[in-house]
């Protein structure tokens, strides 16, 4: 009975039309998901549907049951929000308020729509938090958010979504922020919530394969326009819009596989990192005892969850920073008496990795300056076209480039003074699927052409698969399995690195069913 | 250009009757706080305003508006002393109707130990004149390290008192109003927390006292208005706050709201805010006291360093000076007048008018330019020093009227500002001092000794610091003069040659006198009988009355 | 917690420490001499060394500062006539101007400055957080536009104009008010207060305009943060969102500034006491400072420096308890 | 900036800061022009026997002397307002650039340097925080000899005691810059830390000290006038306006005007100053202007 009906919804921020002219409907009980890549609206949409907007200008037609929420008032508004529909945020850090406990802000919420008593109200909030499998619930409906971790903040969202029986929820990129396994996890509970409760879900990715899994409709948005949409299976198997196709065609692929036997480059021996704590205990074992060879033309992946020891170890390879205990030595030198810019890195967050008050080309510029390259410009406007910008943005900032220009400029930077290792850390983890697939075979064509050696450390398995020849997977510090990619994609011998490949995200609808049972089947063993 | 001292302005006098003005609470609001209420470690002119309530000394102030003012008067002691030996000898007969605050009559020997302990140097702070005087005292420590006492104080018995002096001194009876002539007794004393609650022996006892900050009076019932004709004590409770900024408390007294009606000041003279408002018969006008204490304000030379060596170059400022901007700096003509003698306007010190270089209010450049040239002087560039407050009435507003005016003549003056609290100690040590520096002058006592002694006298200049001296002039014929005038005991032959004197020594422009002190101050609206006296020129908190 | 106050505390006395030894270093070099004040108009060489020695200011800058150190951690006894006078510990010394001990006159005064600074600072909140909130909610967007113009405005007028000012208008204009004296709030607690109006008035205004600002931007930077999004995802009407989450987000900065700013109007306060004649620490010490009255000049500074270190420690302890994310370090 | 040239609080205040500027630049100019200077005394306008109040209405603005004259000595008023204009600004700008210098300095340094240099740098940090500044100034201006050139001597005591917080924003910016990864990446081209902090740290640095300084240079110039009001200020007879202000507590219903010129252009420049930081720090602060969007 509770049909979601969106006809030709049109947001506009003054003069920007984030969304033009949306349509789709949403069953009872029904899963449709949203993807499109950044800025297309998904989330501009997803506030209208819960009439969140204030600095926009709506139009066009939203029913949901009986009701046209376009026309709603504030105080009935106020009855619908958490009520039938409620909504559940990307960043689970900030989504909570820091100063109420978990259950005070759940019993908060349904106290309001509900008028219960406020010991009803706390014995829901445990409930839904029970319900969301968050163990010793009644304890921890008293912790604050910032006790919980990033997995667990997003559960307790999704219970205070529950608890008021709500009929739609609304989950806006609820993963993007996890890991892989936890994403897995969060999207099976919506999976399961969505089964015993009944209500229906709108889910909003970026991710084509988080879809895949968890919908049986999709809408796929490109600039505020839906290009496509459809049964799930239908979409991702048989796509029919030009824009769809490239998106699936993004999605990284296995390469070839390339056995590199070339003398050791880069070695590792016992290699530890401890960061001390401020509070007295235990320091924080980042990096633990690592012996890993990195082999010259090779390219190493780096695989592992968020706070492992990947970006510490990739700092140690580079000599950013200095070991605790253990030896790296480049060439069969200590790596801290290595020539200046003999080792390079790519960096995660594009943003940061560039001065934004200096132009690229300076940028770019500045390692050749001090190996004593008198002119550079010439030298640096070769490496852009190298990587595939205009010779003239020499002279940009780089706050006037899109992230994936910025992420060139960073390997043209890489580059500039010839190194013998570039170290890559998550270079790809913040672009669009399309802007990551041309990154990637960028560095792939660099790779081959220079004859680079390249470590590259990322999250995301499907990446590694595409680039790397060797997979090093790191837990909690320790590299817990190294071998030929193929081989540890197909026969992982660590039960971890199972889980990992079990949680990863797939565009192929049966895949995607498959694994979901595969997992069910873990947690239930 | 001079009224003669004292009692300009209040009401009449004769409508005031001693006997019945007791009752009320008399408020007072000053600035600066007293530091210190122990007698021997007080400095105040003739024993200051507060103190005596407190203190009865063997002479005192004859608390008289005008030139009878400036006279002393008897007070522990019967009579004003009796000289003998050429004035070397004095001797002092006390009352026997007084009383401490306990009920212990004072003897000559609680008078003896007050001395004594002013000699202390836990102690310090009081007038340096006894060490100088008194026979073989200069080395006295105290009775606490030299139990033994002054030899040259003796008490052949309980009412009888005599000094010994090291050289005649007709001006004894002046000095003997200071509170170092308070009697302390012995069994109370307790060195430095003395002062937490002194033995008064005057009309009030302490209640409660916080240094710089409050100090609350009560009637001493052991003081009889019959042994003390002089205090006539009228209010049953003094209230005094220090620490307040002059223009509020001259706001307050014109306000004179609530208590403040009941109000009185003794160290915060009218603004200019007042100021505007007094002369034009405005309700202000009958609470105003105008009296003059004497007081000079002048530069000094130091006549050993050049070009001050040259009498051509003192006669060329000294025309030079404009007086009317430094009266302007000072205050205006109401609460300074302008000065060419050394010697304020005031016969008990033996004023006589001289103006020894005329160059009108405003200065005579022209002239001034004249004597340089005559002494063959040009392009003259000279070092003023200054404290750096103007509340010294020596500050940067004066030096800088003084630059001004020299400016006129070509004279390029650069100022040294000099820390006030380090001021006297800088310019008073002839290894430092500068080579000129505006100065001021207050009597200890209306008289010409103690006025010119300590700047022309010879003898007195101190090298290791403490100098008044600061021309650094010694000429044995004018010590020779202030020796034979310090020997007689008649105040007015006294005051007569104390005016040639300083007529004579004018003549050597080793100071340019600039102007003397007025005394304005307000009281509150119910405050009656509030008289400037002769000797201070400020009204008398033990004669008024808030009844 | 314990730990933390331990380390706070060491962090202190090293502060301390090194102000008290500046300042001896500072006087020690200073060409005043304070045995000559003490020693009045017309003092021989020969009195002034002895009352130099009486003192104690004859000894090696290092000696005395010993002396003073020995002083605070065992107490010192020092002459004093007939007997000596015993300093119990912590001994600041005697004020070399009028004898008391430093410590005696610091509880003497301090009343009167925390009078004044908590006056000040409760006024400053409850103006400037009402000001900031009604300008930070942007019901009525003229009234952002004036509270921001007056916030401007605070900003610029220093306190010892808007002392004058007030002094002048309702102290001899409209005689509204007495001109201010203190009574302690023991006394009488309404005369308190009505005394100290005006100096409460003059001295928060500055800092009224920083809290109007602080939470006008703490309000507006709250509101604009993901979980309030939540709430109102979450149906919550929008004066409970203000008053239960939007409002702890803003206020606490202030939490933090409120402890530190009493510490330091209480020792910027100079003006203040000095314009209105209070008898607060400010004015010891500028009298202090005129006389080259040591003792009192490092008593005080001590004092306040101790101050300036309590209410950081205070503020952070605060912190912490408003909230739950901070532990203390 | 196109921000800034939108902000019409900024533009006023820019406007009247610049002009307070030009006229304590062209003080001698301005001060001829008017035909007096700030030195001479005219007695004959005053009145003495009321304190030296200056004769005629509005404190005796007349054709000569245009904003009138300085009760008790009778110089020229707009011609020491102008002067004072010169020590004001003078004193405030000087303390305040220097307190940038010492500032980023010790900032950078802290920011940089190894846990020792920044555990002992922070510790002096606290230490300056910790000084009550008055009281110091205070002590301080007391004890330097008396003939040091005053201006110069009150901007460096000012900014002596005055760089902890240019130093701490500093330290914490640097902190948080030296994470960011083009440092690394300029590490490992093989940059040292001079250059470092040169070409990498300095310019971030720009944005936060130029909004913090902005807002110390009224800061610091109600402290030249604090400490003038106590007089421990610029000496006679040079002017300024703190200076007036303190003598003109005296004066005020004598005569009004000597409050309301020195007080009011105190006040219009502060504000004027109060608005350009205010303006530089929403276009330049980040945060501000995401809360503003
Ligand atoms: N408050 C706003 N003011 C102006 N423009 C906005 C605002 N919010 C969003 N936009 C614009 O609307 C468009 C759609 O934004 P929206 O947030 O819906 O994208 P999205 O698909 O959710 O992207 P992402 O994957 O990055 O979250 C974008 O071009 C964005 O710049
Ligand atoms: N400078 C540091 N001081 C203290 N702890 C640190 C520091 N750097 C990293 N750590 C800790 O070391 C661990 C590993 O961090 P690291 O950044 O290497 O993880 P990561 O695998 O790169 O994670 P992510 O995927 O989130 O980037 C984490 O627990 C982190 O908190
Ligand atoms: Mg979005
Ligand atoms: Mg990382």
């Amino acid at each position: 009975m509770t049909d979601l009906v969106v006809e030709d919804l049109r947001i506009r921020f003054g003069d920007t039309v984030a969304v033009d002219g949306l349509s789709f409907e949403l069953p009872a009980g029904g899963a449709l998901g949203i993807v499109g890549e950044s800025g297309s609206g998904k989330s501009a949409t997803a506030l209208a549907l819960l009439g969140l907007h204030t600095a926009a200008q709506v139009e066009g037609r939203i029913t949901f049951g009986a009701d046209n929420l376009t026309t709603l008032t504030e105080r009935r508004w106020r009855q619908v929000r958490g009520a039938q529909i409620a909504m559940v945020f990307q960043e689970p850090l900030t989504a909570l308020s820091p100063f109420h406990t978990i259950g005070d802000q759940i019993a908060e919420v349904y106290r309001l729509h509900t008028g219960a008593s406020r010991r009803a109200a706390r014995d829901r909030a445990v409930e839904v938090l029970r319900q969301v499998h968050i163990p010793d619930p009644a304890r921890r409906a008293a912790s604050y958010p910032h006790q919980f971790s990033g997995g667990m903040r997003q559960r307790a969202l999704i219970a205070m979504a529950l608890s008021c029986r709500p009929q739609l929820i609304v989950a806006d990129e609820p993963t993007t922020a996890l890991d892989v396994t936890v994403q897995a996890q969060i999207l099976d509970l919506l999976d399961e919530v969505r089964e015993t409760t009944g209500t229906s879900l709108l889910l909003i990715s970026h991710d084509l394969g988080v879809v895949t899994g968890s919908t049986d409709h999709v809408v796929v948005m490109r600039r505020g326009v839906a290009v496509e949409q459809g049964r799930t299976d239908a979409v991702l198997v048989a796509p029919e819009a030009a824009y769809t196709r490239e998106l699936l065609a993004a999605v990284p692929h296995p390469k070839p596989p390339r056995t590199i036997d070339g003398e050791p480059l880069l070695r590792l021996a016992g290699v530890r990192k401890h960061f001390r704590q401020r509070r007295r205990g235990e320091p924080v074992r980042a990096v633990d005892d690592v012996t890993l060879d990195v082999r010259a033309g090779e390219t190493l992946g780096i695989v592992g969850e968020s706070g492992t020891g990947k970006t510490t170890l990739a700092r140690l390879m580079t000599g950013l920073l200095t070991p605790t205990a253990g030896t790296i030595t480049l060439d069969g030198t200590d790596l801290r008496r290595r020539p200046g810019g003999s080792v390079q890195m790519v960096f995660q967050d594009p943003m940061s990795s560039l001065n934004p008050r200096r132009t690229i080309g300076e940028s770019i510029a500045d390692p050749l300056r001090l190996s004593g390259v008198r002119d550079p410009r010439p030298h640096v406007e070769d490496l852009l076209e190298r990587v595939g910008l205009a010779r003239r943005e020499y002279d940009r900032y780089p706050h006037q480039l899109s992230g994936g220009m910025r992420q060139r400029v960073g390997i043209a930077r890489a580059l500039a003074p010839h190194p013998r290792l570039i170290v890559c850390d998550e270079p790809v983890s913040s672009l669009d699927v399309t802007t990551q697939a041309q990154v990637l075979s960028l560095l792939e064509d660099l790779r081959t052409e220079f004859g680079l050696t390249m470590v590259f450390v990322s999250h995301d398995l499907a990446v590694l698969r595409q680039i790397a020849d060797r997979v090093a997977v790191l837990y909690e510090g320790r590299i817990v399995e190294l071998g030929d990619t193929a081989s540890v994609y197909e026969q992982p011998q660590h039960a971890y690195t199972k889980e990992l490949l079990a949680a990863v995200p797939v565009t192929d609808p049966a895949e995607a069913r498959r694994l979901r049972a595969l997992r069910r089947a873990q947690v239930t063993a | 250009a001079c009224d003669g001292g004292g009692g300009g302005g209040t009401s009449a006098t004769g409508a005031f009757d001693p006997a019945t003005c007791q009752g009320g609470t008399l408020t007072v609001l000053n600035q600066g706080g007293i530091t210190h209420l122990d007698p021997a470690r007080l400095y105040t002119s003739g024993g200051g305003n507060i103190p005596s309530l407190l203190f009865r000394t063997l002479t005192t102030r004859n608390r008289q508006p005008g030139e009878a003012g400036a006279k002393p008067a008897p007070d522990l002691a019967t009579d004003l002393g009796t000289p003998s030996d050429g004035a070397k000898t004095w001797t002092y007969r006390l009352r026997d109707d007084v009383f401490f605050e306990d009920g212990t009559p004072i003897t000559s020997a609680d008078v003896k130990y007050g001395i004594e302990r002013s000699f202390a140097p836990e102690l310090p702070g009081g007038a340096p004149y006894l060490r100088d005087w008194l026979q073989d005292a200069a080395s006295y420590q105290g009775p606490y390290k030299q139990p033994e006492g002054i030899k040259a104080i003796e008490t052949p018995d309980d009412r009888t008192i005599v000094f010994k002096l090291s050289k005649p001194e007709g001006d004894f009876p002046f000095l003997a109003t200071a509170t170092q002539f308070a009697p302390v007794p012995k069994a109370k004393d307790k060195g430095v927390g003395y002062e937490a609650h002194p033995i008064s022996s005057g009309p009030y006892q302490v209640e409660s006292y916080e240094p710089k900050k409050s100090l609350v009076l009560v009637r001493n019932t052991h003081w009889s208005s019959k042994s003390d004709t002089l205090r006539y004590a009228c209010p049953d409770r003094i209230e005094v706050t220090a620490g307040l900024d002059a223009a509020v408390i001259n706001q307050r007294l014109v306000s004179g709201a609530g208590q403040d009606a009941n109000a009185a000041t003794t160290d915060a003279p009218v603004g200019p805010e007042q100021l505007a408002q007094l002369g034009t018969g405005g309700p202000l006008d009958k609470q105003v006291a105008r009296g003059e204490f004497p007081a000079t304000y002048y530069l000094a030379f130091n006549t050993k360093k050049a070009p001050f060596d040259n009498q051509k170059v003192r006669e060329a400022l000294s025309y030079a000076v404009n007086r009317t901007s430094v009266v302007n700096a000072l205050g205006g003509s109401t609460i300074v007048g302008s000065s060419t003698t050394f010697l304020p306007p005031q016969k008990a010190l033996g004023y006589q008018p001289y103006d020894h270089f005329p160059a009108g209010d405003t200065g005579d450049p022209a002239k001034a330019k004249q004597v340089l040239a005559e002494a063959g002087v040009s392009n003259l560039t000279i070092e003023l020093a200054h404290s750096n407050s103007d509340d010294s009435g020596y500050g940067p507003k004066v030096a800088a009227a003084v630059q001004e005016a020299f400016k006129q003549a070509g004279v390029t003056v650069k100022l040294t500002a000099i820390d006030d609290a380090t001021y006297r100690d800088v310019t008073g040590k002839p290894a430092t001092e500068p080579s000129a520096s505006l100065q001021y002058w207050g009597a200890d006592w209306p008289s010409g000794g103690p006025f010119l002694i300590p700047i022309f006298d010879g003898r007195q200049i101190i090298t290791a610091g403490g100098n008044f001296n600061l021309a650094q002039y010694n000429d044995p014929q004018v010590n020779a003069e202030i020796d034979a005038i310090n020997a007689l005991t008649d105040q007015s032959t006294a005051q007569a040659r104390w005016g040639a004197l300083d007529t004579t020594i004018g003549k050597l422009a080793l100071t340019i006198p600039l102007a003397h002190e007025k005394d304005v101050f307000l009281f509150g609206k119910n405050v009656k009988n509030a008289v400037p006296d002769g000797w201070r020129g400020t009204y008398d908190l033990a004669r008024i009355s808030v009844k | 917690m314990i730990g933390y106050l331990a380390r706070r505390l060491g962090g202190a006395v090293l502060v301390l420490f090194g102000l008290s030894l500046l300042l001896y270093g500072l006087f020690y070099l200073a060409p005043s001499d304070p045995a000559v004040l003490t020693c009045g108009k017309g003092c021989t060489p020969e009195r002034l060394a002895e009352v130099r020695h009486a003192m104690g200011v004859d000894d090696p800058v290092f000696t005395q500062y010993r002396h003073f150190l020995e002083g605070i951690v065992a107490g010192r006894d020092y002459p004093a006539g007939p007997n000596t006078r015993h300093c119990p510990a912590p001994c600041l010394g005697y004020s070399f101007e009028t004898d008391q001990p430093v410590t005696a006159l610091l509880a003497d005064r301090l009343p009167v400055s925390a009078s004044l600074a908590f006056g000040a600072e409760v006024l400053s909140l409850v103006a400037g957080i009402g000001a900031g909130l009604l300008a930070g909610l942007r019901r009525y967007r003229w009234l952002d536009r004036v509270v921001n113009g007056l916030v401007l405005a605070g900003y610029a007028v220093p306190v010892f104009l808007v002392g004058l000012l007030l002094l002048l208008l309702f102290c001899v204009q409209l005689q509204w008010l007495p001109f201010p004296t203190y009574v302690p709030l023991t006394t009488d607690p309404l005369a308190w207060a009505q005394n100290l109006l005006l100096p409460w008035v003059a001295l928060a205004v500055i800092q009224t305009a920083a809290y109007a600002r602080l939470t006008r931007a703490g309000i507006q930077e709250t509101l604009a943060e993901d979980h309030i999004r939540t709430a109102r995802a979450y149906g919550l009407p929008e004066s409970r969102i203000v008053r239960r989450r939007a409002l702890r987000g803003a206020l606490l900065p202030l939490v933090t500034l409120t402890a530190i700013d009493l510490a330091a109007i209480m020792t910027s306060a100079v003006l203040t006491e000095t314009m209105f004649g209070l008898p607060g620490v400010g004015q010891l010490l500028v009298g202090a400072v005129n006389q080259i009255d040591l003792p009192v000049v490092v008593g005080v500074t001590l004092l306040t420096g101790l101050l300036i270190v309590i209410a950081n420690a205070v503020a952070d302890l605060l912190y912490a308890a408003v909230d739950p994310r901070v532990e203390l370090r | 900036m196109r921000a800034l040239r939108r902000d019409r609080g900024f533009l006023v205040g820019a406007a009247i800061a610049l002009l307070m500027i030009l006229v304590a630049a062209t003080a001698p100019l301005l001060a001829a022009a008017a035909g007096q200077d700030y030195t001479t005394y005219h007695d004959n306008l005053l009145d003495s026997a009321r304190g030296g109040v200056p004769l005629g209405r509005l404190g005796g603005i007349s054709g000569d002397h245009w904003l009138g004259l300085e009760p008790g000595t009778g110089r020229d008023l707009f011609a020491r307002v102008v002067y004072g204009a010169q020590v004001s600004l003078g004193v405030a700008v000087g303390a305040t650039i220097l307190e940038v210098l010492i500032g980023l300095l010790v900032g950078t340094a802290a920011g940089l340097g190894g846990r020792w240099a920044d555990g002992i740098l922070t510790r002096l940090v606290d230490l300056v925080l910790a000084l009550p500044i008055l009281v110091i100034a205070i002590s301080l201006l007391a004890i330097v000899p008396q003939d040091w050139p005053r201006p110069l001597l009150l901007a460096t005591v000012i900014a002596v005691l005055g760089w902890g917080g240019t130093a701490r924003i500093t330290r914490g910016e640097t902190l948080t810059l030296r994470t960011r990864d083009y440092v690394a990446a300029a590490r490992l081209s093989g940059a040292g830390w001079f250059r470092i902090a040169r070409r990498e740290i300095l310019p971030g640095l720009t944005a936060p000290v130029l909004t913090y300084a902005a807002l110390l240079l009224p800061t610091n110039m109600v402290v030249e006038a604090g400490l003038s009001f106590l007089g421990v200020g610029v000496r006679p007879p040079t002017p300024s306006w703190g200076q007036m202000l303190s003598t003109a507590t005296t004066w005020f219903r004598a005569d009004p005007m000597y409050v309301i010129i020195p007080g009011g252009l105190l006040f219009l420049t502060l504000l004027s100053f109060v608005l350009v930081a205010n303006g530089l720090r929403r276009a330049l602060d980040p945060r501000q202007s995401e809360v503003l969007r």
